[in-house]
């Protein structure tokens, strides 16, 4: 039976999580230098365009057409059956096409954070073929392995309520991997500054206020647990934003507006997998965690390794995922939502052993994938830029456009 | 003592500052300007109506030399900024009267270091 | 009465409200960097005059059930538009919510029309028109076609959410006034560029987010027919942003972000009157065709007859609006929409036939009413500033501020 | 050699390059300055709280040029730019040393063209 105020709340959660792509966008674009914040623009916007039409031609059906363990299938090609009637399998109260156009919008948002990575310096035509391959044989198996009907994890029983595994470490590893293949920005002795932090600002508060689609909306109806995502959600940003500005304070004498909204991201990206699993108090632990382990990797561990990950991507997203992933089988109650299960301090620690199999395998899986896609790329369209277009930027070499007028 | 003034590719900033800073040339002023130079430069195409806008982006650097670092300091200029192609840039030499350090109130050549 | 739907009425009107600040940003990207606040101006002033125009005499001149030609004054000052629901609009949502998201379509149509006359606009003349434009075209042509008893209605003109009465309406006008008007000073010397590209991202951003609202929402309920909106919606927009950068890919050698918004915008203008009759395949047909011709009309018609429409309201509104009212004539089916009609390649030629005899009224009443209104006008306040207020800016010179420091 | 430094109204850019074109003076550089002028300028109010700072915006403008060109310059300048108002601008000469294309290297006179 279709229930309105359902239907409504995912349409409203699908318009959310569209509206991150944007913010993302923003949030990214703010970070680079101005000769490039044209290009970061053009790669979201793209995204959002380009992975709207292959989610229902094809994607959609690879993810979650009920094929075997490991993928989809073609049934639902081109949207084939999938009409207004609610599909019980996933979702009974909402049009199945409301959980489609749902769905669509976190398979638009996970390859667009990949470009955080590879900034500055990756030739558009190469990024259009990559992101098209990217999202058809690394995010739609994945996502048919946690979330589709017969998924082999699923199946196994690994919880991510919004996409921890599926779109934060996805996301992360597959930045690792391109950022460390297609190596350092030219003349990096020191990381250029954002060149606009008020952009910054506006892309973190568009991701915070679409985040409550994505997490609460992965609810799928308006029910308590919807309410309790929505509150574990805005705590651990709180928590992890907070914790962040402290830490810097401590480290480097001062809090900055650059950490305080880098630390909510982590949060938010953090907190994801646990959203419909955990209680508030939990919600502040997950926070605190995300800023502490991500600080480290990107203060700590990016400069000691050296790869240059121009935006974070990997430190924030990837690690924030795999984070929240394992530490939702530690604090995961069936007590908030009884569908999921006990986590180790719930006295399961099966759970945890669980979670780390997902992570590991999803981390495994999308790491050889993307670097085999990435490598297949680079023959025929060579990845990146030649100097001279990285020096001169990307927007005049790429676009043929420039983002700011001097005295016009 | 001697006032440069150079007109340079935008892109090109970083090489001329590490050529300066070989030749010991620390103190420069930079300023972002619009130049009017022989080349066409890249074209910019908005909603399909061409653009080519003869004023383009540059980069002005200004560099008060004592006289004896005059020719080290253009040839760092060159070397840094030199492509070949239109659009390099100009470097403009005036002699400069009078130079004096704020802080110390201190005149003249020694001020200029 | 439905609390599902209600929510999603007033939650729509919401979104439909943001359009017009994104709008603003849209269009005063585009401008040069003395303009900007004009822009922004102008679209913020219309969100505060028209609310009170629609809630005085606006939304009875628009909706009352007068004769075919106008509604006349009976819900002057809402007299009589309550809590209740009436029937014959929408069933299952308080009468004042209907007129609510109504409103908001009202505002943001004039809004439209500020992109043909930017930057050489007198404040208050501005102001005056506006008024004038919005009582004797919007709420007339509306009222033809939505109204009840309205003559275009009982035609059975198909507009779901507002192809003739928003967009074909509002850039008609656009052409009318940028030719009355004349060009901009110096503008075959140099073309000015955006002055700030991200802001105009940032506008399609919201303008996307908020056409959610616009199209879902004009089901009026949150049921099956607003979900394929919001599909076909996102699917036109993605189609017509990409294939915008495609052609500019093949024609001017390079993909810009500024042809991917205007290509989205269009897609999201053309939809707008087919949302609730196509399928997702004839949205993806309509996105890719609205961009081919919206580029032909925006850089090939416009340089040859000369007029300047500084940000392109016609050229983009109207033409990809008519290209959206025909579509709708050639692609609707009762499948989606058993309360529509089917189209001309659904074996309904006739359907074609009315769509466009709506198409050619509106193009008519508006043209030559607004001919009217900007030459009354111009009689009593003078509608252009003169050259050196141009030269200087509008914003120093109509506002007395500035968007942007210089040093600090 | 010269090099001429104008301080002009940002809104008669358009008019002083037109002059300047005219006078088959083709290399200029712009930049956007903040000027200490006599005339008090428009006043900006913001938020109820009047602002009359007296640095206002103008638009600075280099151009070297030959000596026999210099007439020629200021004569386009002030055509372009002169109103009878306060707040037209002023127009600097100084001296040019010297002028090095970068491109080419070449010296002196024939690289200012």
């Amino acid at each position: 039976m279709i229930n309105q105020a359902d239907t409504l709340f995912v349409l409203l959660s699908a318009a959310f999580v569209m509206l991150m792509t944007p913010g993302l966008a923003f949030f990214y674009g703010g970070m680079v230098r101005r000769k490039n914040i044209l290009s970061v623009l053009m790669q979201c916007f793209v995204a959002l365009c380009l992975l709207s039409l292959q989610w229902i031609l094809f994607g959609y059906s690879l993810s979650f057409a009920p094929g075997s363990g490991f993928w989809g299938g073609l049934s639902w090609f081109g949207l084939n059956g999938v009409g207004t009637a609610p599909y019980a399998g996933y979702s009974a109260t909402i049009p199945h096409e409301a959980f489609m156009v749902f769905q669509m919008m976190f398979a638009v948002i996970t390859p667009a954070l990949i470009i955080g990575a590879f900034a500055e310096r990756m030739k558009f035509s190469a990024f259009l073929v990559f992101t098209l391959l990217w999202a058809t044989f690394v995010y739609d198996p994945l996502c048919h392995w946690v979330w589709g009907e017969g998924g082999w994890l699923r199946n196994l029983g690994v919880m991510d309520f919004a996409g921890g595994i599926v779109v934060h470490t996805s996301a992360g590893v597959a930045a690792l991997v391109t950022t460390i293949v297609i190596g350092k920005r030219k003349n990096l002795e020191h990381t250029p500054s954002p060149h606009n932090l008020p952009f910054v600002v506006l892309g973190t508060a568009l991701l915070w206020f679409g985040w409550y689609g994505f997490n609460a909306g992965s609810a799928l109806a308006v029910n308590g647990i919807a309410v309790n995502a929505f509150v574990v959600t805005n705590t651990a940003a709180a928590a992890a934003g907070l914790s962040w500005a402290l830490l810097e304070w401590i480290r480097n004498g001062k809090p900055t507006v650059f950490g305080i909204v880098t630390g909510s991201i982590a949060g938010l990206a953090t907190v994801t997998p646990a959203s419909g699993f955990v209680s508030p108090i939990s919600a502040i632990i997950i926070g605190i965690a995300a800023s502490i382990v991500c600080f480290i990797a990107v203060a700590v561990t990016k400069p000691r390794f050296g790869y240059d990950d121009s935006l974070d991507a990997f430190g924030v997203h990837g690690v924030g995922g795999i984070l929240g992933t394992l530490l939702t089988g530690v604090l995961a109650s069936k007590v908030i939502n009884p569908a999921g299960a006990n986590g180790l301090f719930y006295g399961n620690p099966k759970q945890l052993l669980i979670q780390l199999i997902g992570v590991a395998v999803a981390a495994g899986y999308t790491f050889l994938a993307t670097f085999a896609i990435y490598k297949l790329v680079d023959i025929f369209f060579r990845m990146r830029v030649s100097e001279k277009d990285e020096l001169v930027g990307l927007d005049l070499t790429q676009h043929r456009e420039r983002a700011y007028t001097i005295l016009e | 003592m001697k006032l440069v003034i150079a007109i340079i590719q935008p892109y090109k900033l970083e090489e001329v500052k590490e050529e300066l800073y070989k030749v010991d040339v620390n103190l420069i002023t930079v300023s972002e300007v619009l130049g009017h130079g022989r080349q066409k430069g890249v074209t910019e195409v908005y909603r399909g109506s061409k653009e080519t806008g003869n004023l383009l982006r540059k980069v002005r650097l200004e560099i008060a030399v004592n006289d004896n670092f005059l020719e080290p300091t253009i040839k760092a200029i060159v070397k840094g900024a030199k492509t070949g192609e239109t659009g390099d840039g100009k470097i403009f030499v005036l002699d400069l009267k009078e130079c004096i350090r704020i802080r110390t109130e201190e005149q003249g050549s020694q001020a200029i270091g | 009465m439905n609390s599902g739907d209600t929510a999603w009425v007033l939650i729509s009107s919401a979104l439909v409200l943001l359009m017009t600040p994104g709008l603003a940003f849209f269009y005063g990207g585009m401008v040069r960097r003395k303009n900007v606040l004009s822009v922004l101006m102008q679209c913020f002033i219309i969100m505060c005059v028209l609310s009170i125009q629609w809630v005085l005499i606006g939304y009875s001149l628009s909706f009352h059930p007068g004769n075919g030609f106008w509604g006349g004054l009976k819900w002057m000052g809402l007299n009589g538009v309550g809590l209740e629901p009436y029937a014959d609009y929408a069933g299952t949502i308080p009468h004042q919510a209907f007129m609510a998201f109504q409103m908001m379509f009202a505002i943001i149509t004039p809004a439209l029309i500020i992109g043909a006359f930017a930057e050489r606009m007198k404040f208050s003349a501005f102001l005056i028109f506006t008024l004038l434009w919005a009582t004797f075209v919007y709420d007339p042509l509306c009222h033809w076609v939505w109204g009840m008893g309205g003559w275009l209605r009982n035609l059975g003109a198909l507009d779901f959410a507002g192809g003739t009465v928003v967009h074909i309406n509002a850039g008609i006008a656009a052409l009318v006034t940028a030719i009355v008007l004349g060009k901009r000073a110096n503008l075959d010397k140099n073309i000015p560029t955006p002055h700030n590209m991200p802001f105009v991202v940032l506008g399609t951003g919201l303008l996307w987010f908020g056409w959610f609202g616009f199209n879902a929402g004009s089901a009026l309920a949150a049921n099956g027919l607003a979900v394929n909106a919001f599909v076909v919606t996102n699917t036109a927009a993605a189609a017509a942003g990409l294939s915008w950068a495609l052609i500019e890919w093949m024609r001017n050698g390079k993909p810009t972000i500024f042809g991917v918004c205007s290509g989205a915008v269009a897609g999201l203008v053309a939809i707008t009157p087919a949302a609730g009759y196509v399928n997702v395949v004839s949205a993806l047909i309509i996105g890719f065709l609205v961009s081919m011709i919206c580029f032909i009309a925006v850089t090939v018609i416009k340089p040859l007859f000369g007029y300047d429409d500084s940000l392109d309201a016609f050229g983009v509104h109207c033409v990809g609006g008519m290209w959206g009212a025909l579509a709708t004539g050639l692609f609707a089916s009762k499948l989606v929409n058993p309360a529509g009609s089917d189209g001309l390649f659904f074996g309904n030629p006739k359907q074609f036939l009315v769509q466009l005899a709506a198409v050619l009224v509106t193009v008519a009443y508006t043209s030559v009413v607004t001919f009217i209104i900007y030459k009354l006008v111009d009689v009593f306040v003078g509608v252009r500033v003169d050259e050196k207020t141009e030269a200087m800016g509008l914003d120093l010179t109509q506002h007395r501020e500035r968007a942007y420091t210089v040093l600090e």
